[in-house]
């Protein structure tokens, strides 16, 4: 029923998020901010705290999945809020391509941007908190998993309130209920792994989690974002 | 009637302070949303008087300079 | 179902409706409430374990059951309008959050008043505990965007979709007693609500639950009414109201 | 022939305040439509609701004869819009806004140095746009109507920061447009030659 | 008499482009000044710098015979500035917004009902300014004017977005305001009346 | 020299902290969406770090103070932005009026906004986290005495970086580092009064980061605003 298409789903994805990772790099600190934020919030911990090591050790899970998903949160706001301010949201509302591609698209560079480093840099994150070392395998596996979960239903929660002025804290109102399943069984999975325990059941309901967010969220952002432009 | 006598049932078997506690904030919390969802009833439809007195002034305003127009 | 209900989705006929439905909800529910806090508070037999502050069961397990509930209703209505786009489930959903964050709220506080005696600790991070403060969050959530928006109508289609994405967190809620070493809890319920409960205190349990959940349909009615104004407020019949409230 | 574009019975509510009420109007290939009106009339609502950006309170806008809701691929496909934003990126170069605006719409990217020589940007193709000025931004955005392979074109106020010699050259393709089959929907508050020969007029003031 | 304002051979340099060099003129009372050039030919650069929003390469602008930067106060005191962007808050109503920024700038506060007329706003004083549209909201920023007790006037592009009365008027209290010894740098792309009769020009492409 | 004042310099403060007021209170989530970050912060952490009452009495007074850090820092990049966007900040900065007043009234109002009323919510808090009974004035002294210090040099860096178009992260980068010895010694005075030790020489310290801050960063701020704007 539709006209021919000069581009291809495949090709529409990359594209958009090429250029979202072209803003990003134009921006340079987009890429290394978030990193540095986490360091930054990491290390508040032990000031906060005090520097004992077991202490440190039994709190280091948490700490890590508490500071990955701020720092998810934080960087969200770009998520679409500068496309919205400068209409170019309008444009790809107005466009014949399917919206949730060019969606999937820019949550996918988002995550590139924000989740693969942290991934990246939690081993030493983990170091700097004396985490438990059996418990490394379980911490990069949870990352690896609830990180895109994080920016998926993120998206839903910006999408939502692009089109209002008050931003910041209402999305984290909309979304941390919704981060708290993710944060639960990430941290039961590393304390069960320090404890040389298995630890497959929980990664098993992340997964679920992650396929569920993947198809659900990008057509509910697209209607977030046909509400929230009206 | 379980208690002997009225102060007994105040007392609540030395436990009034919970008991009278958990059913007075749920039944003022309860009441207040009562009481909110039925006054706001009387606020709506006054808002909605005033913009309609709005848009009439409006229109009364739009249809003055049309015919001051209209006359230069 | 959509031939039942068409006749009363032109807004009018609804709110007609609503008013002829309000005074038997309101009427009924306040008796049973009076009868069912007499009953709890002063006939219903002392438990053994805990002392007379059990009582505070007759308030804290109705509303905490019939949160979820509302929650459930006000996702089905949200589905109702995305799926045959009828504008009054809209009213009803967003009639309904307030209810269901007050009903949250009562259960939280009168669960954290009763533990202070039963567990000797008002708050522990137990998993129904926890899980039930992020059923708070969720319907603070729908309350504010609701809130943010100025048009009634997107507003409702926005908290439509958290909603809709918040259902996922209820059986999270409800099941999150077996996925997480629980501490105190369970063992107390179980207790409590085991068949060793006796109709004693049974009866007057059911009671309040009925009593509250007509109370709830009560407090929909008057709310339902609230939005089915504020969302026609250009509709003839409407302004008719507000003219005769603006002439007083 | 049937018509591109058909307004039905629309009715536009901001506020309690009713814009424009039951308003219909038909777009035919060949048209050039002006939508006037005094500021707060209610024009850019207009085409907000004619692009499908917003959901009118009552009647619909059809797209050859079906609601506009029912065949958003097939609309859009044949839709140009421009609003009061550029949806220009300040840390985008002025040709990749060009290219990336052009593959989203699904026009012709061959040629793109031909569209920026058009809006006079020649010079500027790997300026970032944040470093332009209000005009040349605004040309960035209008370049896409020299690829545009749409019939129907929404412009909302279309000549806002051109200057005169931008604001001639833009008329002259309008001209084309229609002349090639097009039909085009604009507003605009400055006094305009082809306004008076050619365009159709609908006054928002009149309706009500 | 001395001058106002005095520009005194400034030069300004954008991505290694000279926009214009050793630009020198003055600013006396009774002066109403065009400045004109294409997109992108510096009209906003040089009144951003004329207001002491940005610095100039080299050269400076003089009030009283004063380098600006010496005597911010007394030439802000003196000045009204409206540029591209139109300084209004969607979160407050028109008349909020506008009292304001009259109270910022030391203006007469009183009789602020009479501006809102003038600028064809009354009936919108207390609707929230996001709730206006794109012309409404320049009107907002503009009603300043009538209230101004600055001698100085700079406006970029006053006129965008304001519909034809808008424009007529606006125009009649720029000849009101130099006629009791006021002074208006401006820019705009339009045609304007004031413009033919009483206005002296800077073309900026002359220049270079 | 300067013309005759028609607004005296209280009325003027008085004046831009009303409408910064209002602003918020039209946004109406703007007043209480702080508060709730700050609740769901202090509920993520249980549920990462596990729910032992001893673990959350040790950790409380970092969490808590942690949390109202990044509360603080998530607000404030609010401060200028929307100014900066809708060009009010430029009519600010061309006002005759002393701009580090309206700098001032500005922070007043944002402290108004998000430092008081995590003062009132801590009590609950530290409830829920189970801190010890005998640090709870010292809680609220250093939150009282601490919050204004995060308000006035969070706003250097808001005013630093307002007109770039990363915001957020940036930001943490430049405050947080500020933001730690209001961190390290508030935390400390609570960890000794919780042991009932003597905790008034860290007030002291406290106090005298906020003279500090209260006379410096009006001024700092109306500079940075100076040079970002051009
Ligand atoms: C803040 C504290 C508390 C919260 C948030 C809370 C929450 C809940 C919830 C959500 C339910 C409904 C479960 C369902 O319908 O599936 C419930 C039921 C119940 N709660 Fe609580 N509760 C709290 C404290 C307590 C305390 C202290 C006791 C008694 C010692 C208690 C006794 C019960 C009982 C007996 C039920 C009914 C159990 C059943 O039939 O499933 N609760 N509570
Ligand atoms: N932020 C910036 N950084 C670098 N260069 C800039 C910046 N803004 C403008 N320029 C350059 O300065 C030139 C003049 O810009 P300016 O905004 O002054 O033009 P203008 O005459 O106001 O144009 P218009 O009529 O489009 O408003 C532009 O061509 C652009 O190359
Ligand atoms: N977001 C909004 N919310 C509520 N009402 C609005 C909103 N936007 C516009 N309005 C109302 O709708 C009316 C028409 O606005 P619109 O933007 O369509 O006018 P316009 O004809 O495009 O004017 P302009 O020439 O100034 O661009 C305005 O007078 C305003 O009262
Ligand atoms: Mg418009
Ligand atoms: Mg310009």
């Amino acid at each position: 029923m539709s006209a021919p298409q000069s581009l291809s789903y495949r090709q529409l994805f990359w594209q958009v998020m090429h250029r979202d990772l072209k803003v990003a790099v134009h921006n340079k600190g987009d890429i290394l901010n978030p990193l540095i934020f986490l360091v930054i919030v990491i290390t508040l911990f032990p000031l906060g705290v005090g520097p004992e090591t077991n202490l440190l050790t039994r709190i280091a899970p948490g700490i890590i999945w508490v500071a990955a998903l701020l720092s998810a949160l934080l960087s969200l706001e770009r998520l679409f809020k500068n496309d919205y301010s400068d209409g170019s949201l309008e444009q790809m509302l107005l466009s014949p391509q399917p919206l949730f591609i060019m969606v999937l698209a820019k949550i996918s560079a988002h995550w590139l941007l924000t989740g693969l480093p942290i991934i990246l840099i939690a081993p030493l994150l983990a170091l700097m908190l004396h985490m438990e070392p059996l418990a490394y395998p379980a911490l990069m596996i949870t990352l690896a998993l609830g990180t895109p979960v994080l920016s998926l239903i993120g998206a839903i929660g910006v999408a939502l309130t692009v089109g209002l002025k008050k931003g910041g804290v209402l999305l984290s109102l909309l979304i941390l209920p919704l981060y708290i399943p993710v944060l639960i069984f990430a941290t039961a999975a590393i304390e069960a792994a320090a404890l040389n325990m298995p630890y497959s059941g929980h990664i098993a309901i992340i997964s679920a989690l992650l396929v569920l967010a993947l198809t659900l969220s990008p057509f509910a952002v697209s209607a977030a974002l046909r509400v929230s432009t009206n | 009637m379980h208690f002997d006598s009225f102060s007994d049932f105040i007392a609540m078997g030395g436990h009034a302070f919970y008991v009278w506690w958990a059913y007075g904030i749920t039944f003022t919390l309860l009441f207040t949303l009562t009481v909110v969802s039925v006054r706001r009833k009387k606020s709506l439809l006054k808002e909605i008087a005033k913009r309609a007195q709005h848009e009439d002034k409006l229109k009364q305003m739009r249809k003055d300079k049309k015919t001051n127009e209209s006359k230069t | 179902m959509w031939k039942w209900l068409h006749p009363y989705a032109k807004p009018e006929r609804s709110y007609q409706l609503a008013s002829t439905l309000l005074p038997w909800f309101a009427i009924s529910s306040i008796v049973l409430l009076v009868i069912g806090a007499v009953w709890g508070l002063a006939f219903a037999p002392a438990e053994l374990y805990q002392k007379e502050y059990y009582r505070i069961i007759y308030i804290h397990v109705p509303s905490a059951t019939l949160s979820m509930s509302v929650y459930m209703a006000m996702a089905t209505a949200v589905l109702i309008s995305m799926v045959w786009q009828l504008k009054l489930a809209d009213a009803a959903a967003a009639a309904m959050a307030p209810i269901g964050a007050t009903l949250t709220a009562t259960a939280l506080i009168t669960g954290a008043i009763w533990g202070a005696p039963s567990w000797g600790t008002s708050w522990v991070w137990d998993a129904r505990l926890t899980s039930y403060l992020i059923l708070l969050f969720l319907y603070l959530g729908v309350i504010a965007l609701h809130n943010a928006f100025e048009d009634k109508a997107l507003a409702s289609r926005a908290a439509g979709i958290l909603t809709l994405v918040g259902v996922v967190n209820i059986p999270i809620i409800k099941y999150s007693v077996e996925w997480w070493n629980t501490l105190h809890q369970t063992a107390t319920i179980s207790k409590l609500s085991a068949p060793s409960m006796s109709s004693e205190m049974l009866w007057p349990l059911l009671t309040n639950i009925l009593a509250f959940a007509l109370m709830i349909g009560a407090l929909t009615l008057i709310r339902f009414k609230n939005e089915v104004l504020a969302r026609n407020a250009m509709r003839p019949w409407v302004r008719e109201l507000a003219a005769k409230v603006g002439d007083k | 022939m049937s018509s591109l574009l058909r307004a039905h019975q629309l009715t536009c509510i901001r506020e309690d305040r009713v814009l424009f009420d039951e308003l219909s109007f038909t777009v035919n290939a060949g048209d050039l439509i002006q939508i006037e009106g005094a500021n707060g009339a209610g024009k850019t609502s207009l085409l907000r609701l004619l692009a499908g950006l917003s959901l009118p309170y009552e009647g619909e806008v059809r797209y050859q004869e079906q609601a506009i809701t029912k065949c958003r691929e097939d609309f859009y496909q044949d839709l140009t819009f421009i609003g009061h934003l550029a949806g220009v990126k300040g840390e985008l170069t002025a040709i990749e806004n060009l290219s990336f605006s052009l593959s989203l719409q699904q026009d012709n990217t061959d040629n793109i140095d031909n569209a920026i020589e058009r809006v006079s940007l020649s010079g500027f193709e790997d300026s970032y746009a944040s470093h332009l000025s209000a005009g040349q931004n605004r040309r960035i955005a209008l370049a896409r109507l020299w690829q545009s392979t749409s019939k129907i074109w929404i412009l909302d106020e279309p000549f806002t920061a051109i200057d005169k010699a931008g604001v001639a050259q833009l008329e002259q393709l309008f001209l084309d447009h229609i002349a090639h089959g097009g039909a085009i929907v604009f507003t605009s508050h400055q006094e305009l030659q082809i306004a008076n020969q050619s365009a159709q007029r609908i006054n928002l003031e009149d309706l009500i």
